[in-house]
């Protein structure tokens, strides 16, 4: 299969699914003429016009308020917004517009909006674009929450949320956007919301891995291998819908569980994965459920301190060792 | 003087803005006792004193245009032909409402009116008007949207992005203003130092009016001509309507930021018995008409109340369904 | 002790505070002549003036950043947020300006800052005015977040947070403030941060509940000791910092957990809760931890829809009653 | 002519604005290349052709006195006397930077200097400001704050609540408005339907002014003048000065927006050159006097990367002390 880039793979959804269907289009600040702060949508603006990629003021509730009217009414908006950390500015047109028109009109409001977000930290760029903010409307019942890893999911996933009918709040992670990876040429390949990939099997522990962090629990996991100890490392691919059947057969399996994420530790998606399992799958741990994620301290500028806040794969592996499975 | 109003106005629009007023007018003192009956379960920001501006500028409207409203909507809903008997049945939280009882006072809607919400957050809607104003101008279909909100919303940052925004895009939108003198509790000359907020849209780029919101005849020419304005390309106008509303912030507001003489004052500049009055005056309507009308906006109202009343509850596991249109399995829950 | 209500409660704190330093003061929409819209502020107005307590427009954004530069520069401002629901409309100032100063400024900047405001569902407000907010800022360091749940707790907390130095989100449940209770009069009278309320002792079983909840689950436990099972219901109080010694003790006693809230279930506070416990009392668990919480959908206005989404005593009391415990 | 020159200005004011343009120009210069060389891990914003507009603003302030600044701050930070040494160690991300390392050029702050930080977040700092102006008037101190802030920023939402905020309370503060025609790639007219952005302070009450952002005495008699306004209790004044920045966006930035040929055109308007001519033709200084100034520029600028590349960087665990003031037994992690 041929290999996209994971910003390539993103491009591709949406050129695509412009060219199929007049009413998507896509908005934000420098995405026409700039092409993308970090040239995801590079080539739109010539292909489509300045009509179609639009870009905006320096407005976030704007971009988002525009975005919903615009959806209500009959288009199909892609809003980016150029930092998950300025989700806040937008916060309300999020949690309780966005999120919560469908419902309040009886099931009226139709609202197929995609807000796409650049996330997670991409070296030194300090505590106000660095954030990994899958987590921050998780609270906020009405939008959907996909968090993809590779090229194929990027794009699958992105086609499953242009072609939906409802609100999705897309993170895709600066350092991912130069990874390489087969990527299907169908047109109509897409990736379902609420399917876990287990990305890689293994009997002794569940690695649970989100956006960034599943290319380095991979990496874990192979060294784990040569000390005998089988990692299953699973992505959840979307929080919302959460697809907790998955997890809890690997569970059942390992009894052991990892859950991985660059967001900071306390209130992270880790909480919430980590509470379902406390729920539903407590009958099968063998141990606690470890999360590898951000130190609880605002993301800083000096590389030494920034590296030693941020979760590596030498957590995973230390979480993993923990547990000391006698390997068989 | 008949002909000169009815050469200007067509006798049926006088008849609907005379009705409309009077029906906005009883809906909600109609609600406000229901509410105390115990029909009504929720809050209610009444619109009393302020029908003018809401069903003068629903009027200059056209079926296919769109309007966002406020916490202060159900004028706006009626200006724009919402059924009394579902708002009714919508505020007593019943199945048959607008959006089935979960939406109530703050919430109702009717998108295939192209009303696409009350708001319960100040200044929310606004974004969402200029955006169905995008789509509108994107599809090349001949309508506008126009934003309903206070003067107290005109302070939030929302107003200042979204008319910003229909600018630059020069959008087929109106941004209305009922500047009803207070936002809650807090005069307008706490929350901004300017007299008059349609100075604002001079940093937009776009034009700005005031109007006496008290008159609804001043009301329509003004949204007629910047619905035109917005139809024909020439983008987006503010309207500043001066107004009051005449009873509490919400049903129960003690109001101790304000004199009873205030409130009197403006009680005196009523906009339907002066409407009424030019109405007869000018020969366009007898006394007799308008009692009729008035008399069939009390049946339609009782016909609403009866409607709501005896409307069926939600089932309590129906607030399951609705939250997504794709269930993916039902998983999302 | 002489019993106050909750609001008086909260009053009273600031009243003194205001008195003992002139630097304290108080801004928010209708706070002042208005009384505040729960009337919270009753009297303030007239006690110290306009100046110290300041009606500002409505204005989310400049509440909170004009609070953080004037406590940056001197003072210690008390930020009302009118309803929860609208920390959002400042959700960018809250999370990457206050909560960041100080780490961000390598310590220098001083941020005395208290958001208050007010939460949960009074009945029929709709989805918009009902929310319980208290995790949406879990995963920023940098915010103390504060949930008293009794009159004494409120008063003692807030002392807290107006004497400290750390900006705190102070949340205040509608339903609450009616409620009535003994508070010390001692003008110095604080209560730390980070030091759960063991409000009812018990072996069988840990509550743990927050705000409304927490009159609820002593409800509950009142109901479950006539089955002959004792619960054990704790008040974690603050959610940052956050005491989970005191968690982990009771959880090593009963072996059972409920953690209930009326945030909505996925990524509420519980989440986090759990997770801790999952994590780090996991080898004392005899079942699953069990999370009552509102349904993941927007609240409804509907008083039938409304009471079902809601979680309640009987909720409470049917987690409980699913461990089997059988009564000694 | 020299007279006249020295008779309005302090001879010692007109060498400090010469000299600490000079110190922002090389500062920026030596950043970018110390950001080459490694010694700088993050990206950079220059200010390069704007210098004349945070040297100005700043010179005409007092020492107590706040300011906010942006994403594009050094020349604001050095203007308000903020040391090079301290600021090259914190974008080199050592224990000796103003931040401890820990903020970057996006974050970097002075709060001795009345610094309350650059800001990462487009008009973050705005409301920031006004805040710092609202402690000043409660205090009865006699010192104001000043917002810079791009053209870009005045399209968000946290401006617009800011400037009415001050407006309404009339309070000593100056909204500093560095309009280099783009915000990022994208243009201003794309951005906002009004040519000048000091027309939007007519929204909130207070005068509007727009200055030739690249003379340094026009801005600082500009800012003078509204600090003098402000400090007497005649509230606040929005002042646009218009300005270009020469470099990309941030370095690295290809540009695609804008053509050669605008950019040489804009340095042909440089701020330095053209005030250094003005010094010499009207005989303030002499050409040896201001060699001299460039010289002592460029040793500090020498010894400010020294001090920098020789400080120790923080250790790791370090990152975990003072998210807070108050630990509570350590217990907030
Ligand atoms: C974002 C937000 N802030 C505050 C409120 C509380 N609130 C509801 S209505 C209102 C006053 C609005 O004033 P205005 O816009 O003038 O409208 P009016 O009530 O006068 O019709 C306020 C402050 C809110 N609902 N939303
Ligand atoms: C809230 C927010 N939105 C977007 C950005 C990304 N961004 C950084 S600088 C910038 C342009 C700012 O333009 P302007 O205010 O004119 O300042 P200039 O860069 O021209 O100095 C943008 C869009 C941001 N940092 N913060
Ligand atoms: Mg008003
Ligand atoms: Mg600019």
């Amino acid at each position: 299969m041929r290999e996209l880039s994971f910003s390539e793979a993103i491009r591709e959804a949406m050129a695509e699914e412009m060219r199929r269907d007049p009413t998507v289009f896509l908005m934000g600040e420098d995405v026409g003429v700039f092409n993308g702060v970090w040239g995801v949508s590079q080539g739109m603006y010539d292909e489509f016009g300045g009509e179609r990629v639009r870009d905006t003021p320096i407005s976030e509730i704007s971009i988002i308020g525009n975005a919903l009217g615009a959806a209500m009414t009959g288009m199909r908006p892609v809003a980016e917004i150029m930092f998950s950390d300025f989700l806040m500015c937008a916060g309300d047109q999020i949690a309780n517009q966005v999120a919560k028109a469908r419902f309040m009109s009886g099931g009226k409001a139709n609202v197929p909006l995609t807000i796409r977000v650049t996330t997670g930290a991409p070296g030194s760029a300090g505590a106000q674009h660095s954030q990994s903010s899958e987590s921050w409307f998780l609270n906020i019942p009405g939008v959907k929450i996909v968090v993809p890893s590779t090229p194929a999911d990027a794009k699958g996933l992105l086609k499953t949320a242009l072609r939906g009918e409802d609100p999705v709040l897309f993170f895709e992670h600066k350092m991912l956007y130069a990874s390489k990876g087969p990527v299907p040429e169908d047109p109509d390949f897409m990736v379902p919301f609420g399917k876990a990939a287990v990305v890689r099997e293994g009997k002794d522990v569940t690695i649970i891995a989100l956006s960034i962090m599943l290319p380095k629990a991979l990496e874990a996991a192979e060294e784990l291998a040569k000390e005998g100890i089988q990692a299953e490392v699973i992505d959840p691919r979307t929080l919302v819908p959460f697809d907790k059947d998955t997890l809890i057969q690997s569970v059942a399996k390992t009894g052991r569980v990892v859950i991985a994420h660059e967001a900071h530790k306390r209130g992270g998606p880790g909480s919430e994965i980590a509470a379902v399992l406390a729920e539903e799958a407590v009958e099968y741990l063998d141990g606690p459920i470890l999360r590898v994620a951000a130190k609880n301290v605002p993301l800083p500028y000096s590389p030494d301190l920034e590296n030693y806040v941020l979760p590596g794969k030498q957590d995973i592996l230390a979480a993993v060792r923990s547990f000391k499975i006698h390997s068989k | 003087m008949t002909e000169k109003m009815t050469e200007k106005y067509a006798i049926d629009l006088l008849a609907e803005m005379f009705r409309r007023m009077n029906l906005v007018r009883e809906f909600e003192l109609r609600a406000i006792a229901e509410r105390r009956g115990g029909l009504i379960p929720g809050f209610i920001h009444s619109c009393v004193g302020q029908e003018a501006t809401a069903v003068g500028a629903c009027l200059a409207l056209q079926p296919g245009d769109a309007i966002t409203s406020t916490h202060r909507g159900h004028g706006h809903l009626i200006g724009k032909g919402g059924d009394p008997k579902y708002m009714m049945a919508e505020l007593a939280a019943r199945s048959p409402g607008y959006c089935l009882g979960r939406g109530g006072s703050l919430h109702i809607s009717d998108y295939d009116l192209g009303i696409l919400g009350a708001n319960g957050i100040v200044a929310g809607g606004i974004p969402i008007a200029v955006g169905a104003a995008l789509s509108f101008a994107m599809r090349k279909q001949p309508n506008i949207a126009l934003a309903f909100f206070g003067d107290g919303a005109t302070n939030e940052g929302a107003f200042h992005e979204a008319a910003n925004q229909a600018g630059v895009w020069k959008l087929p939108v109106i941004f209305f203003c009922e500047n009803n003198l207070y936002g809650e509790g807090t005069p307008q000359h706490k929350q901004a130092a300017v007299k008059d907020l349609a100075v604002r849209a001079s940093s937009y780029g776009f034009e700005g009016v005031i109007v006496d919101g008290n008159d609804i005849l001043a009301v329509y020419d003004a949204t007629l001509a910047a619905a035109e304005r917005a139809r024909s390309g020439g983008g987006p106008t503010m309207i500043e309507a001066k107004t009051y509303r005449q009873r509490g912030h919400y049903e129960g507001d003690p109001q101790v930021y304000r004199t009873p003489e205030e409130i009197e004052a403006w009680k005196g500049k009523d906009p339907i018995p002066s409407f009424r009055r030019r109405l007869v005056e000018t020969g366009v309507f007898t006394d007799a008409d308008l009692e009729e009308m008035e008399g069939s906006v009390f049946k339609q109202l009782d016909e609403a109340v009866a409607f709501a009343a005896a409307a069926p509850r939600p089932e309590p596991g129906d607030a399951l369904a609705g939250v997504y249109a794709d269930v993916h399995d039902g998983l999302v829950f």
